[in-house]
This record gives structure tokens, C-alpha cells and sequence, in this order.
């Protein structure tokens, strides 16, 4: 075992403003997988195991401890908490051999929950997402201060799960609670 | 603008980049003969029509696909929205 | 100081007293004024100063249609210029100034102008001005550009913050007038989503400033009922205070919402004003209707204004604006101002040039009869009256009334090329070509009466969602016929205003005609008719009408010029939005940015990524000193650099190879697993894209890197050819960039530190030269080793993932002490790869062809790549093509600066003799003197010519001698040692 | 009729009856040695230059609208020869030497105004590439600047130079850059080449040409046949819908760029700005209206009109460097059609079509090339050999590998 200590994208405090919430969740772990020419049913299958069901166009399956949703035709990104599947990117290729592309994506995002009654006026000055109209489930990638995350809408009326670009954790988060105090 | 991707829907055109005629698609054979001449044309002369255009756009903020696009240059109107590969592969094209 | 002219009723707070200065005197108005209302209030009818003659001013409206009373709102470093201050919303503490003059407001000395404005004709710069010729930017320009404009910024960075949001919804309704009102309660109840936006601070449109009811309701009671029941509707977002500015594309409107317009200053972390770009499906315009003047003699004193504002002053804002009133019109509606103005007890004559005009109360009207001037210096004192016997009468009184009909407010309608259609009996332009999915309602489309807007609003909310099922029954509401007969300008006059603003006459327009300049586009950039900031919504019927008759046409043949967005004029801030500052675009930090911060680095912008330039030590004073430092460290022993920023991207799949092969002019097929191989890409015009290197970590799966600025554009380019020309090749491709951070360690000692870190056998047998592979590091921890070299050392790049990235740099340093590990920065590691030739973007710079940098044969002719066939043009190939070279100072003490040209060492500098110029340079602390990289003509076969490099532009003019680009181990050793 | 303050003084005494149209209407003749197709700048600065400098009479201006109603009636009015390559410096030199003497020449007061024009620099790759560009311009005879930031401060104190996501590094100036007042520019050359007797036919759309045997014969008009020895098309913005009635296919896109203005201001600018982290270039005019833009929509476009999100990112730039913008508004925004070639110059060349000649593919370009391009074009119709300074800008350049490709984009038109 390695004695590397990882650091979150951000290590930012939670902070309430208004009555929104907003939290660095650091404890994803992050694969991407995606389909190879001819491996498409394969594919589906492996995920339908891993998650449940094959998350369709547009839609995340919220299912525990994987969860997983859609980013392209015949691609996918799978999450599970970190402290159990670090090794994502290893398990989803062990399952998927070459019916998939399989990438690992962990260090690349940084995950804010963003919870609150006002999280939809919030949304609406952040990002081009009808996000009156989503429902749990409902995913769109979309920009963020010029940033491309997904927005994820949780089971929770008023939650959303976003993923943004880690090298850029900083800047989001300022936009974030810049939008938030607008709002609040 | 709005374009109606074929998987996800209405999309604003800020979210595309813009590649232009999807003429682009046909790339020539570089083993023929004359492939100098018809890769100038291919890379260089436009049709550049004033009404309806098939043109490329990548869904570079969304879910990176490639979409041909048929769209108005006077009117701005959108007709037809398909996946590039779909296209491409009716082409012929292939690998 | 009282408010002398406010009577009885409107829909102000007459408790809530508010105070505010103009020009620094104080006055007092409500909740619920404007600031031009509460001036008019307080007797003031002078606020501004017209553009080019100068002349005072006063409002001629009581909406954003406003040309005249313009001032500069609020003080400091929010100063405001050129603010409307009949939509301007009044608020305790307000302090306005007027603007556009010099001196005082009464007493402004540009007046001159009016006085000599007999030259100053429409075009009269074109004509004069040109001789002596060095005069024009000396002497005359200065003179008019100081006279010119209007109010002034305020030198100082706008304090205030501004959002940008997005809103969705089924149907916006666009103005909450009647038939806006009607239009959402018709599709609000039937379940859409529905926006409401309205430019004003209170909802109701006209009939805030009308006297007739609704049903049993006086208008603007119901007006506030059917808010009052819009408000409480959780499908329903009404908009006050918001603008909608214009119709883009396929249902997409642009909102300005004034936020915090209304208060002093924004509350903390609060918007000033939010731009929102709306996405409806359907949109019921009904933006009503501009009333617009006549033209007469001196008809632009302060006190002349259109019928329907001194109704909306009176009505709406409890101000008579004169207690003796003219009202000149052509139609029945300026008879409906005179009746409520009479009803206020304001005594009312009536001009009105039909002989058979109504009569209906007991005020003066005067048939058949014509304003023909006016008096008064600064506001209007007495008017000229030419009767229907044509004898003249003068009649005192303080405001003069005009209506010469109602346009319906067209403009939205136009937006996307559009172009209305005229209406005969209404003598005003109607909406015809419509944006897709805008439907009219209203008076916007020309049903001007409250009935008709009503039924309007209520039929467009149902066409536009496709309701069906019976018409609901619509509350009573007048509904008087539209009675008016043309009538546009007073014949006769020498001064009358068309555009009041620009200072556009009547005249003017005459004389554009007899110069030539007809088509009504061409009168408008002649005169600058409509050209000011109202974009002539008052001004420009009026011009068509005169140039209609000069041409013998009718109005429609005429035609109108473009309606351009904004609808309203936009503050540039709120078009900004957030992005200004540290905010204009987001940062990207590389993983070892904290620990970089800690080692006190300087930071530079490489596109978003901040890197690490250079990490200075106590006691040095110059950047060279520890850029030096950094190159000699790392060529001596070891140096750690992080090049995380560098794009990556994962290409997997069974046709993973084939695929490259086709990106790269070089060739991949046959690189084995475990291999890395440089790989030069082409653009399909020839030209090089970018460079980078290839890793196959598996037979079907490789690592690509790119520049960092070209990452984007490389993937997008890969996910092109991947799609669309080989879409049937198993090849998968993400982005990874910011998945793992990754480190360069070079250096005669980097294998004895990495040997420390990566759990792995590493010697050179085990991992030469362009090895790659998976790795573990610390003792178990995933890791990706390439043994590439950008600086020429023995090198490595290690990545890990980017969680770890700030562990790692601080295990290497710490494996690195002992042999004195030294951190470089971007300077450092662009000395070193210019010290060993290699390229970079300033090499690369989007007309270099792999011949230019030396690699013509990497350009493979045995398989199809992109770019392969063009790049074999015959311009792109001549024998005196550019060469990438080095150059070195003859006298070792000489710079050879990049952008610096070179010409032979005899003969003359000038373009023609132009041999090539020098693409990056730096100081070698290895060599002692200055390199750099260059492009020249036949380059490779000038290697020790000794030339000229010039820069004049910075006054460089030395001696030089080609070289080779390798400066440092050009055979490659220490590379693979 | 000769402009001067004279003449203004005397007509306002006089009532201003004796004000003359600055040029004709008349009715198309049947023939004319040299029609130029467009009554744009660069078609009246064509027909002008013909006129005057090469002596050639029977010329024809014929305009589907009214004249000056294309992008010399909309584009943000700056002139400025700060090129890089040799097949553009001298070119955009000449035109910049045409604009200082224009008004002299013409006797129409088009207010050039040479400000200057400042290229602002962020980053050292950016210093490298404009201070090679400034020395080609020095070295193609032209001026150049290369000014420090303080410079910079001191010049424009009002620069964000404090908080700036990108720091301003410095920049390249060329002095005699500026403005120049672009209806006039419209006017002057049309005034100028009316009274040297050049037939200017407005409200005469060509519907094709004529012809025969590989020779071109004349055009179709909505007003009837005109016959012409020779035909200029000059329609930057439609060539490729003119040219395709000759059945040419063109290295040409149509964008639109936008452009702005703002309200009317005080002085603010003394010249010409351009942001080099962003889209945002700005300058004010004589009647105090600050006029800006950035860059193209970046689609195919006929429409004369763009979208929502270049005018914000325009913004984005502005506030990013001029933050006391925040309260100036934007008035008026407007769409010109741009003839985007596929190396980001221009094409002034003969077409394979005998009698057939082609002046396009202009970029952005245009407004500033109209003298150089009027005098290039007259050049190539009058003697039919290219004027010495546009020799490079030939059609065969992309079969042939000649691009001169100053952005270095390659056949991408929309990144130029």
C-alpha cells in the first residue's frame, strides 16, 4: 500500500448562503466507460449489473454504491464513493474487457453538492439549463463560468450534484457562491 | 440559436463550434490520380449558398458529438439536425 | 421648495416623500415618480440640452421613447450618463446633473451653435473642414469631438456587478399593457409557463395613465388585480422593471432587468442589473404603441410634449405640467387628454387642423386650426395659433399637447429582418413579417382601442399555446374607433423638429433630398435622422412622411430603415456580466499549485492554466538570475518541472493505431506497446497543427499529448476525423488533461530520484530512451512513466492521479535532496528546449510545414494521413523555403531578440531583402551568451553564414551566425544515458 | 460643384438653393467599356481611380440598392496598415498613404482621423509575434510602435491595468492608424467618379452574365442587358451568389460580424484599442458614440444579423480591460455579411472567364483596403496586369500553396 496522502480538488468549507448549501463532495471515485464497435450489448449489460439499469440519454441511474450517468453516445461516466472503489477504473474494465474503453477520470473533477430552496435561482444565473423542468435524474453537461460541468439533479427536490473541471475548483467555487449571495 | 440535437434536444448554438459545409465529409481518395486537384477542391472552394446550407457543428460543451446541421443562411431556419457518423457512414464512409 | 404643479390622484405614495437634487438643487417628489415627473411637479420643465445647437430642453414624453430629457443620473463612480429621466424611477437621496453643455443649463454657451445653425446643415462637415489638410486632427476634430456627445463616464471602474441568467419557458409576453395582462391570465390559467415583462417599474401599460375603466374597475385597478392574481400562480414569473431588448433567433429574447435601478446602490452581493437570455416557444408581443408629434416651428421647447405623456403626467403621476395647456392634434385621441386635463381643472384649448374636429366638453377647440410657432426661451410661454380664417392668435400657456396618431410599436417585430407593413386608416406602420413563433396583440399590432387589446391579448395567448375550447368572457372596456387624418408638419416653418435629440429639422431632410441622398437609408446617415439615442421611435414617421412627399411616393414605397436590438439602449455591464477582473475567465491551477505558492514562485497565464514561471531564491534580483539558476540546476544534476497543462488525450479502441495514423503525418502502426514516438500532426491544408508525443500502453490503447493550447483543438480535430471520415474505426477518444498530474524530472541524476519513487526496475536496459508505461509509485500507488525528454537531459515524465499530485512533488523533492533538486518553471523549460532546438507555438505557428521545421520526410508517403496530400503543393515546397535554424551573436555580449529579421550582412534592409526572422530567444546559461531559433530562407544550407539581424522597431541591429538549432548534445547522449 | 467653407457660407446666405445632388441618376446606357458590379467602396473607389488615374472613360457602377449600403455603410471604420506578411504590408501601406491624401483628392470631407491604433500584448508569445510584425511593417516602410505598459497607463489611464485577469504586457501602436468617417467614404468616391462622368446606377440588381465562348460579354440587370468590354465584380459579402451566375465556386464563406455602438459620450477614446486576450477592439467617433466589436458569429450567414452570445462575449472583453464601460450603454447593434476567404485575405484577380473580374474574400478586412483595393482594381481592369503591391492576392494561390495566411488558421474561414 502507498503512503501518498490525496488532496481534494479544493478543500473548501461547506458554506450556507441564503438558503443554499454548498459542499465539496471529495469522496467520488470517477471512471469513464465507453463502448467499442460491436461491444455496445456487452456494455449494457455489464452496467445494467454494476448499476441497475443502462442510464439513458440525458439521465443518471442514482443507485448505491455505483451510480452512473450519460455523457455521449455509448458513453457513460460511472461514480461510487472513494473510500471502497478507488479502483473503479480496474473493476469496470475487469467486468467490461473489450466491450468497453474504460478511463479514469477521479482526478479530473471536483464534485459540489449544491442543496437548498433557492438552488433554482441559483441555477438560473449560473447555467443555460432549464432546471425548473429537470427531474431527479436529469443530467446536462453545460458551462459554468465558462466551465463545462454536469449538473446533475439528485432525488432531493432542491439538490443538484455538480462536476466540474479539477484545475479550475477555484474558479468555480467563487462563481458558485457569487451566484448563491446574488440569489440569496 | 437553437439546435434540436437528435439525442438530447433543443440546445443553444453557443454550446456548438463550427466547422462549416459538410462537404467537409467527403474527403477524397488521396490514391487517385488527380487527388492534388481534388483535395484543393475538397479543402478550398465553397458552394457558401445563400438559403439552405448542410453544415458541421460539434457539440463541444454538450456530448461531443459531430451534427450535420441543415440550416438556412438567409433565415437562420433549422430544418434537419442528424449525427455526423449516421451521415458519414450513409456516405459510405466507413474507415 | 413646493411641488406647485402636483394635483390630485395617480398612482404615487404621496407618503412616502422622497428627496433628490438636480443639479444640485433639492427638490421633493413620491414613491412611485420618475425623476422627469417629479421635476414637472416641481415646475421644472428644463433638463437638457439638444446634440448639436445646443437648445433647451424638456421632456416630450413619459417613456423610453424619451429623446430630450436626458441627464446624468447619480454621482462618482456611478455616474450614469445620458439616463432617461422619464423612466428613470425616483428614490430618496437621487442627485442628477444635467449634461451636454457649457456653462450652466439655462445659461449653456454652446447655444452658440443655434445661433450660427443656418451652417451647421445636415452634411455641412462633408463639405468643409479639409483645408489646410494637418488642420483636421489639430484643430477642427478636437473642437467637435469636445462639442459632440452627449454626457460624460466617470473615469472610474463601474463599482456595481451585474448577473446573467437563463429562464425557459412555454410563452413570454412581451409589455403588460391590456392586452399583455389579458395575454397571461388567458395562458396562465390554462397551465403554461409563462413570463411577463414589462419595461416599467408598475405593471398596466396605458392604462396606469388612462381614466376609463374596466368592467366595473377603473383600468389601472384592474390592472393591479390581474397582477395581484398572476403574482399568486406558481406557472407565472412577472417581470417589472425588465427590457426586453430583442428577438434573436428561434425564440430566443434577450432581458435587461433593473435590479437595483431603484435604490441608491445595490445591496451587498447584489446585482445592479441581470442581462437574461429567454428561450420561449411562443411569444405574444404587445409592446403598444409610441404616440408620435407634429412638426411645427420651435416646436421642441421644454412644455411641448406629446398628448398622451402630459395624460400620463397628469393621470398616472398627479402633475400638470402647465395649469394653462395647449393640445394640438390630428386625431380623437389628443381630444381625450384635453378631457381629462379639463376634468383636473386645467384650462385646455384645442388646436386641431380638422375643420370638423369634436366637440364634446366645455374647453376652447379651434377647428381647422395650426400651431405655427412657439414662444419662450427656456420653456414654452405662448403659442401662435393660425385659425381656419387664417388669421393668427396667440394663446398663453406653460405645456403644449401634441398628437399626430399612434405607432404601433413595431419595432421587436423587425428584428430578424422583418419589415412592417403600412396601415391606411390607422396612417402608421403594422407589424407584417413576424420573427417564427411571435404573435402581435394590442396596439403593438393597431387595435389601439382597451377593447381590442383586451381581445387581442386574449386571442394571441390562445393561438400561441394552441388553447382550445370557447373564448372566455372578456370584462367591458371602451372601444372607440382610431379617427386620424395625416398630418405631419406645419407648412411654412423654417425651424421644425423632426428629430429632437440630433437636432434633425424639417429642413434638413429637404436639403438631404435636393443633394441626392433619397433612399431613406441614405437620409438617415445624411442627417443622422433617428440616429440618436431614442434610434428616432418619435422622429423617424415624421421623416418618411417629408421624403414621401419630396419623392412623390407614398410612405410605404418609401419605406423604413432597419429596427436594430437593443430595444432600448443596454448598459455595457450588464452585456459583461460577471467576466471582468480576475473573473474575465476562470483560472486553471496545476496540481502543484500550492506547493508552488509556498516555494514563493511567480506565476504567468499560459491560456487559463496559471503555471509556475520561474521560483525565485532569496537574494536574487532579476528574473535571469533565477531562470539561469534553474537551467544550470537541472542540466547539472536534477530539476523537477510540472507539466500537467500539457493536453491529453486517451485514444483506445481496436482501431487505436490505425488511427493515428491517420492524425499524424508520421507513422504509428507499428509502434510497439511500451513505446513512445514523436508525432507531427497536419492540418488537411499541410500546414502543422501540433506536435506532441503518442504512448501505447496497450495494443489498443495509447496516451496522446498536445501543446497546451492546442489541447481543445486537437481533440475536437480527433473526435472530426474519428465521427465523420473514419466512422466505422473502433477508436474511443476522452479528454484526461486534468486526470493526472504529471511532472517532468530531468537531469544527469533524475533515474537515481525516481528510482526512490517508482516501485519499478527503471534503468536504462529495463526502461530506455521513449520507453513507457504503467507504473507504481510509493509503494503501490497507480502511476503512467514516459521516458521523453523536452529539455534534452535524461528525462522522465511521471503522472499520477491528480489527487496525489500535490503528495508527489513533495516525495520528489524530498528524494531529490540530496542531489540538490531544483524546481523550473515555464522559463527554465523554454530555455532548455530552445538550448536542444526543439519547436514550441511560437515555431508552430499555424504556416510552418514540417519542411519549415525540418521534418519534410516524417511526412509519410507510404499511408493516407491528414494534410499529406496539400502539404505537397508546390508553394509549400521551394528551394528557398524557411529552414528552421539556430543563431548565435557574433559578439557573444549581443541579444538576438524574437521577431527580429534577417538580412544578408551586405546589402540593404528592407522588406525585399527580407531572409527570415527569429521565432523564440533566450539567454543560454550553458553556452554564455544568447540562441535563438529562427526561420531562414534555404536555411539548412546557410548553416555558418554570418547575417544581420534587425529588429528597428526596437533598435536591434547586430551581427549573426546561422547554426544549427541543437545548441546542446545534438548527437542525442545524454538522453539516452 | 467644389466643396469648401466657402461655398457652406455662401449657401447658408443664400438659403442653401443652390445645393446640387452629389451625383447623377441617370439611366443605364447600353453599353460601357467597364461596368464594376457593386456600389461599395470598393467598386466606387474602383470606378474613381479608373476614372482619374487611368484615364478610362464609359464606366458603369451598378448597385442592387442604394449606394454604400453594404459594409462600407457598416463596419467599425478603422484604417490601419499594421500587417505582417509581405503579400498584405505593402498593400494595406499603400491604401493607408491613398486614406492620408483621400480628401484632398476627392474635395469630400471623410474626417480621417489618424489617432492611432493600438494592438494591446498579454503574454510574451504575443510580444515575440507583433514585434516581428512591427518590424515587417518598419521594414515595409510603414510605422510602427512597440510601447511599454507604462506607456500605455499614461496614455490610457483608464485601462485596466490594476485587476486584470490577463496584464497588459505592452503593445504594438501604429500612429497613423485611426477612423475615418465610412459614409463619406461612400459619398466621396461616388461624388468624385459622378463628376469625372462614371454612370452610377443604383436600384439595378445584375441577374447573370453574358457569356459567349468563354468571353464575357456583359450582364443581366432587372433594368435590362448592359453590355460591358470588361466586368469587375465587386460585392464582398455575396460574391460567391454573384460569382455562382458565373458558375465560380470561391475559396469564400459568408459570416456576419457584428458590430456596436454606444450611446453618445464626451471624449473617452483618443483612438483605437484592441484587447489581445478577448474579443474587443473600440474607438470613438466624432459624434461621441464608442464603436466596437470583436469577432465574427462564426456560422455561414446571409442574415446581415447575429446572435446573443458574440455580443456578450464582445462585452466580456470590454468590461475586462475598460471597466468604466460598465454604465456607457450599447445603442445599436447591427450585422454586416463578410466575404470570409480561406486564408484571411483577399483575392483581386482576373477569372478564367475572359472579361471577368473578381475583387473579394476581404475578412474584416475591408473598409480599410478600400483606396488600395479601388487602385489595385482599376490597375488589374485598366491594364490587366495586377498592381505592383497585389500581385499575391490571386485565385490560383490555394491550388498552388501560396496562402497568406496572417493568423496563421489555415482553410478554416470563421477562425480569420
Amino acid at each position: 500500500m502507498h503512503d501518498l496522502t490525496p488532496t481534494p480538488a479544493l478543500g473548501a468549507a461547506t458554506q450556507t448562503i441564503g438558503t443554499v448549501t454548498i459542499a465539496e463532495n471529495t469522496g467520488v471515485a470517477l471512471a469513464s466507460v465507453a463502448a467499442r464497435n460491436g461491444g455496445t450489448e456487452a456494455c449494457a449489460k455489464v452496467l445494467k449489473d454494476v448499476l441497475g439499469a443502462v442510464p439513458d440519454v440525458g439521465r443518471t441511474v442514482l443507485h448505491d454504491p455505483e451510480a452512473g450517468f450519460w455523457m455521449g453516445p455509448d458513453q457513460w461516466m460511472i461514480g461510487a464513493p472513494m473510500n471502497t472503489h478507488e479502483d473503479i477504473a480496474d473493476q469496470l474494465k475487469a467486468k467490461l474487457g473489450n466491450a468497453a474503453s474504460v478511463t479514469e477520470q477521479s482526478g479530473a473533477w471536483v464534485v459540489f453538492d449544491v442543496i437548498g430552496e433557492r438552488m433554482p435561482d441559483m441555477c438560473e444565473i449560473l447555467c443555460n439549463i432549464p432546471i425548473r423542468k429537470m427531474v431527479a435524474g436529469d443530467v446536462r453537461r453545460t458551462m459554468i463560468h465558462q466551465l463545462g460541468c454536469f449538473v446533475i439533479r439528485r432525488a432531493a427536490d432542491d439538490h443538484i450534484r455538480i462536476l466540474g473541471p479539477r484545475a479550475s475548483a477555484q474558479s468555480l467555487h467563487h462563481a458558485l457562491i457569487t451566484a448563491a449571495t446574488s440569489v440569496a | 440559436m437553437i439546435i434540436d440535437h437528435p439525442l438530447l434536444g433543443p440546445r443553444d448554438s453557443a454550446e456548438f463550434t463550427y466547422m462549416g459545409d459538410a462537404r467537409l465529409i467527403d474527403r477524397p481518395n488521396p490514391n487517385d490520380t488527380d487527388a492534388a486537384a481534388t483535395f484543393f477542391d475538397y479543402a478550398y472552394l465553397r458552394d457558401n449558398p445563400a438559403g439552405w446550407h448542410r453544415e458541421l457543428w460539434f457539440h463541444e460543451a454538450g456530448d461531443r458529438s459531430w451534427l450535420v446541421v441543415t440550416r438556412n443562411t438567409l433565415t437562420h431556419e433549422i430544418s434537419k439536425v442528424e449525427l455526423a457518423r449516421d451521415v458519414a457512414r450513409a456516405q459510405g464512409r466507413s474507415k | 421648495m413646493t411641488q406647485k404643479n402636483r394635483i390630485e390622484g395617480g398612482q404615487i405614495d404621496r407618503d412616502a416623500n422622497l428627496k433628490f437634487t438636480f443639479d444640485g438643487q433639492t427638490y421633493h417628489g413620491h414613491a412611485g415618480d420618475t425623476l422627469a415627473s417629479a421635476l414637472l411637479a416641481n415646475g421644472v420643465r428644463l433638463m437638457g440640452r439638444s446634440f448639436k445647437y445646443h437648445r433647451p430642453r424638456g421632456p416630450l414624453t413619459a417613456g423610453s421613447e424619451e429623446p430630450n430629457a436626458l441627464v446624468q443620473l447619480r454621482s462618482g463612480a456611478r455616474q450614469e450618463p445620458n439616463t432617461r429621466a422619464t423612466t428613470a424611477e425616483l428614490f430618496d437621496g437621487l442627485t442628477a446633473t444635467s449634461q451636454n453643455r457649457l456653462g450652466s443649463l439655462s445659461f449653456d454657451l454652446l447655444a452658440i451653435n443655434d445661433r450660427v445653425s443656418n451652417f451647421l446643415t445636415a452634411g455641412f462637415y462633408y463639405k468643409t473642414f479639409m483645408w489646410p489638410k494637418a488642420f483636421w486632427e489639430k484643430v477642427y476634430e478636437p473642437i467637435i469631438r469636445r462639442a459632440a456627445g452627449l454626457g460624460s463616464l466617470s473615469f472610474q471602474d463601474d463599482p456595481d456587478a451585474y448577473d446573467k441568467g437563463f429562464l425557459h419557458c412555454d410563452l413570454l409576453i412581451i409589455g403588460a399593457g391590456p392586452a399583455g395582462l389579458m395575454a397571461a391570465l388567458t395562458a396562465a390559467r390554462s397551465g403554461a409557463d409563462v413570463i411577463l415583462a414589462d419595461e416599467d417599474f408598475r405593471m398596466g401599460g396605458r392604462l396606469n395613465s388612462e381614466t376609463f375603466g374596466i368592467g366595473d374597475d377603473a383600468g389601472a385597478d384592474w390592472a393591479a388585480q390581474t397582477v395581484a392574481e398572476l403574482t399568486a400562480m406558481p406557472n407565472v414569473r412577472l417581470m417589472a422593471r425588465t427590457t426586453i431588448i430583442g428577438a434573436f433567433d428561434h425564440g430566443t429574447y434577450g432581458a435587461v432587468e433593473r435590479v437595483s435601478d431603484h435604490i441608491a446602490t445595490p445591496m451587498d452581493g447584489k446585482p445592479r442589473q441581470i442581462l437574461w437570455r429567454i428561450y420561449t416557444q411562443k411569444t405574444v408581443l404587445a409592446a403598444g404603441a409610441i404616440e408620435r408629434p407634429i412638426a411645427f416651428n420651435n416646436n421642441d421647447r421644454p412644455g411641448i410634449m406629446t398628448a398622451s405623456a402630459l395624460r400620463s403626467y397628469a393621470n398616472r403621476f398627479g402633475v400638470a405640467v402647465g395649469h394653462r395647456t395647449g393640445i394640438f392634434t390630428n386625431n380623437d385621441d389628443g381630444h381625450r387628454t384635453a378631457a381629462d386635463l379639463y376634468a383636473k381643472g386645467v384650462k385646455v384649448t384645442v388646436i386641431d387642423p380638422r375643420p370638423d374636429a369634436p366637440r364634446s366638453m366645455d374647453y376652447e377647440v379651434l377647428a381647422g386650426a395650426q400651431v405655427t410657432d412657439t414662444m419662450g426661451r427656456l420653456g414654452l410661454t405662448f403659442v401662435q395659433v393660425r385659425l381656419s380664417d387664417g388669421t393668427d392668435r396667440t394663446i398663453e400657456c406653460k405645456a403644449l399637447g401634441v398628437s399626430g396618431g399612434w405607432n404601433p410599436n413595431v419595432h421587436m417585430t423587425c428584428h430578424q429582418q422583418g419589415r412592417p407593413a403600412w396601415n391606411d386608416a390607422l396612417a402608421a406602420f403594422v407589424p407584417d413579417a413576424l420573427p417564427v413563433g411571435m404573435i402581435v396583440a394590442g396596439a403593438a399590432k393597431g387595435d389601439l382601442s382597451t377593447a381590442g387589446a383586451l381581445v387581442g391579448g386574449a386571442t394571441a395567448a390562445r393561438a400561441a399555446l394552441d388553447l382550445k375550447g370557447r373564448m372566455p368572457k372578456l370584462p367591458q372596456a371602451e372601444d372607440a374607433p382610431v379617427t386620424v387624418t395625416p398630418f405631419w408638419y406645419v407648412e411654412g416653418a423654417s425651424r421644425a423638429w423632426l428629430d429632437q435629440q440630433n437636432d434633425v429639422t424639417v429642413k434638413d431632410v429637404k436639403l438631404s433630398h435636393q443633394e441626392g441622398f433619397k433612399s431613406v437609408e441614405h437620409l438617415k446617415r445624411y442627417t443622422t435622422l433617428g440616429m440618436a439615442t431614442d434610434q428616432g421611435k418619435t422622429a423617424n414617421m415624421g421623416g418618411l412622411a417629408i421624403m414621401a412627399e419630396l419623392a412623390g411616393k407614398t410612405i410605404p414605397e418609401v419605406g423604413t430603415t432597419m429596427f436594430r436590438p437593443p430595444y432600448t439602449p443596454v448598459a455595457i455591464g450588464a452585456l459583461g456580466g460577471r467576466h471582468r477582473g480576475q473573473d474575465f475567465h476562470p483560472k486553471r491551477l496545476t496540481p502543484t499549485h500550492a506547493w508552488a505558492e509556498e516555494q514563493g514562485a511567480v506565476f504567468v497565464e499560459v491560456g487559463n492554466w496559471m503555471r509556475a514561471q520561474w521560483f525565485p531564491h532569496a537574494g536574487e534580483t532579476t528574473w535571469r538570475e533565477s531562470v539561469d539558476r534553474e537551467v544550470l540546476a537541472t542540466r547539472g544534476s536534477v530539476g523537477v518541472c510540472d507539466v500537467t497543462t500539457l493536453g491529453k488525450v486517451d485514444v483506445q479502441g481496436a482501431d487505436a493505431a490505425a488511427f493515428l495514423n491517420m492524425i499524424y503525418c508520421n507513422g504509428f502502426a507499428k509502434l510497439p506497446v511500451g513505446k513512445v514516438r514523436y508525432g507531427l500532426m497536419l492540418r488537411e491544408d499541410g500546414i502543422a497543427m501540433d506536435d506532441g508525443t503518442a504512448a501505447r500502453m496497450a495494443e489498443d490503447h495509447f496516451v496522446v499529448t498536445t501543446t497546451t493550447a492546442n489541447a481543445l483543438p486537437v481533440y475536437r480535430h480527433m473526435e472530426f476525423v474519428s465521427q465523420c471520415l473514419v466512422p466505422d474505426m473502433d477508436v474511443q477518444l476522452i479528454s484526461t488533461t486534468e486526470a493526472w498530474a504529471q511532472y517532468a524530472v530531468a537531469g544527469p541524476n533524475a533515474r537515481r530520484v525516481l528510482e526512490k519513487i517508482v516501485d519499478q526496475d527503471i534503468s536504462n536496459d529495463a526502461f530506455p530512451f521513449m520507453a513507457c508505461g504503467d507504473v507504481t509509485v510509493c509503494g503501490g500507488l497507480r502511476a503512467r512513466l514516459f521516458r521523453i525528454s523536452f529539455s534534452g537531459e535524461l528525462a522522465y515524465e511521471l503522472a499520477v492521479p491528480t489527487a496525489y499530485g500535490d503528495a508527489l512533488i513533495r516525495r520528489i523533492m524530498e528524494a531529490g535532496a540530496e542531489f540538490d533538486i531544483t524546481p523550473y518553471g515555464t522559463e527554465a523549460l523554454g530555455v532548455m528546449r530552445m538550448e536542444k532546438g526543439h519547436a514550441a507555438g511560437n515555431e508552430l505557428n499555424g504556416t510552418t510545414t514540417a519542411a519549415n521545421l525540418g521534418m519534410g520526410r516524417m511526412v509519410s508517403t507510404k499511408k493516407d494521413s491528414i494534410g499529406a496530400v496539400l502539404s505537397r503543393r508546390e508553394g509549400l515546397n521551394q528551394s528557398d523555403d524557411l529552414r528552421a535554424v539556430g543563431i548565435k551573436p557574433v559578439d557573444p555580449a549581443d541579444k538576438v531578440p524574437a521577431g527580429a529579421h534577417l538580412m544578408a550582412a551586405e546589402g540593404p534592409v528592407d522588406a525585399a531583402h527580407d531572409q527570415g526572422y527569429v521565432t523564440s530567444a533566450c539567454y543560454s546559461p550553458n553556452l554564455g551568451h544568447h540562441i535563438a531559433l529562427a526561420y531562414l530562407k534555404d536555411g539548412s544550407n546557410r548553416i555558418g553564414e554570418t547575417m544581420r539581424l534587425v529588429s528597428p522597431l526596437t533598435g536591434v541591429d547586430v551581427a549573426v551566425e546561422i547554426c544549427s538549432a541543437h545548441f546542446i548534445d545534438p548527437e542525442g547522449e545524454r538522453l539516452r544515458a | 460643384m467644389r466643396y469648401s467653407g466657402f461655398r457652406v457660407i455662401k449657401e447658408a446666405l443664400s438659403g442653401h438653393k443652390g445645393w446640387t445632388p452629389a451625383w447623377r441618376d441617370p439611366e443605364p446606357a447600353e453599353h460601357y467599356d467597364i461596368v464594376i458590379i457593386g456600389g461599395g467602396g470598393h467598386g466606387l473607389a474602383t470606378a474613381h481611380y479608373l476614372a482619374k488615374e487611368f484615364g478610362q472613360s464609359r464606366i458603369a457602377v451598378i448597385e442592387k440598392g442604394w449606394i454604400g449600403g453594404g459594409n462600407v455603410g457598416r463596419n467599425t471604420t478603422i484604417v490601419r496598415s499594421n500587417y505582417l506578411l509581405d503579400g498584405n504590408e505593402p498593400f494595406y501601406e499603400m491604401s493607408l498613404k491613398l486614406w492620408e491624401g483621400l480628401e484632398q483628392d476627392l474635395n469630400y470631407n471623410a474626417m480621417v482621423s489618424q489617432r492611432g491604433i493600438l494592438n494591446l500584448i498579454h503574454s510574451d508569445g504575443q510580444r515575440d509575434a507583433f514585434t516581428r510584425r512591427g518590424n515587417a511593417m518598419i521594414l515595409n516602410g510603414a510605422d510602427a510602435d512597440m510601447l511599454s505598459t507604462a506607456d500605455i497607463k499614461k496614455r490610457y489611464p483608464f485601462l485596466n491595468t490594476d485587476d486584470a485577469r490577463f496584464p497588459i504586457k505592452g503593445g504594438l501602436a501604429q500612429h497613423r492608424g485611426g477612423t475615418v468617417r465610412h459614409d463619406a467614404v461612400a459619398w466621396g468616391y461616388a461624388r468624385s467618379a459622378d463628376s469625372r462622368g462614371v454612370d452610377i446606377i443604383q436600384n439595378c440588381e445584375v441577374t447573370g452574365f453574358r457569356i459567349e465562348n468563354g468571353v464575357c460579354k456583359g450582364v443581366e440587370t432587372s433594368r435590362g442587358f448592359i453590355g460591358a468590354g470588361k466586368v469587375g465584380c465587386a460585392v464582398a459579402g455575396n460574391s460567391s451568389r454573384l460569382m455562382s451566375k458565373a458558375n465560380m465556386r470561391l475559396p469564400i464563406e459568408s459570416h456576419v460580424l457584428q458590430a456596436f455602438v454606444s450611446e453618445g459620450l464626451k471624449p473617452v477614446l483618443p483612438g483605437v484599442i484592441t484587447f489581445g486576450a478577448g474579443h474587443f477592439y473600440c474607438s470613438q467617433s466624432d459624434k461621441g458614440g464608442l464603436v466596437f466589436g470583436g469577432d465574427i458569429d462564426g456560422y455561414n450567414s446571409y442574415a446581415q444579423r447575429g446572435n446573443l452570445p458574440v455580443v456578450e462575449d464582445v462585452c466580456e472583453g470590454a468590461m475586462a480591460i475598460f471597466p468604466m464601460l460598465g454604465r456607457a450603454r450599447l445603442l445599436r447593434m447591427w450585422g454586416g455579411i463578410m466575404d470570409m476567404s480561406m486564408d484571411g485575405s483577399p483575392i483581386i484577380d482576373k477569372t478564367h472567364i475572359d472579361g471577368l473580374f473578381f475583387n473579394g474574400g476581404w475578412c474584416y478586412g475591408g473598409f480599410k483596403a478600400t483606396p488600395a483595393s479601388g487602385m489595385s482594381f482599376a490597375h488589374l481592369l485598366a491594364k490587366g496586369e495586377p498592381h505592383p503591391n497585389a500581385t499575391a492576392y490571386r485565385f490560383d494561390r490555394f491550388e498552388k500553396g501560396l496562402m497568406i495566411d496572417e493568423k496563421g488558421m489555415g482553410n478554416q474561414p470563421n477562425l480569420h
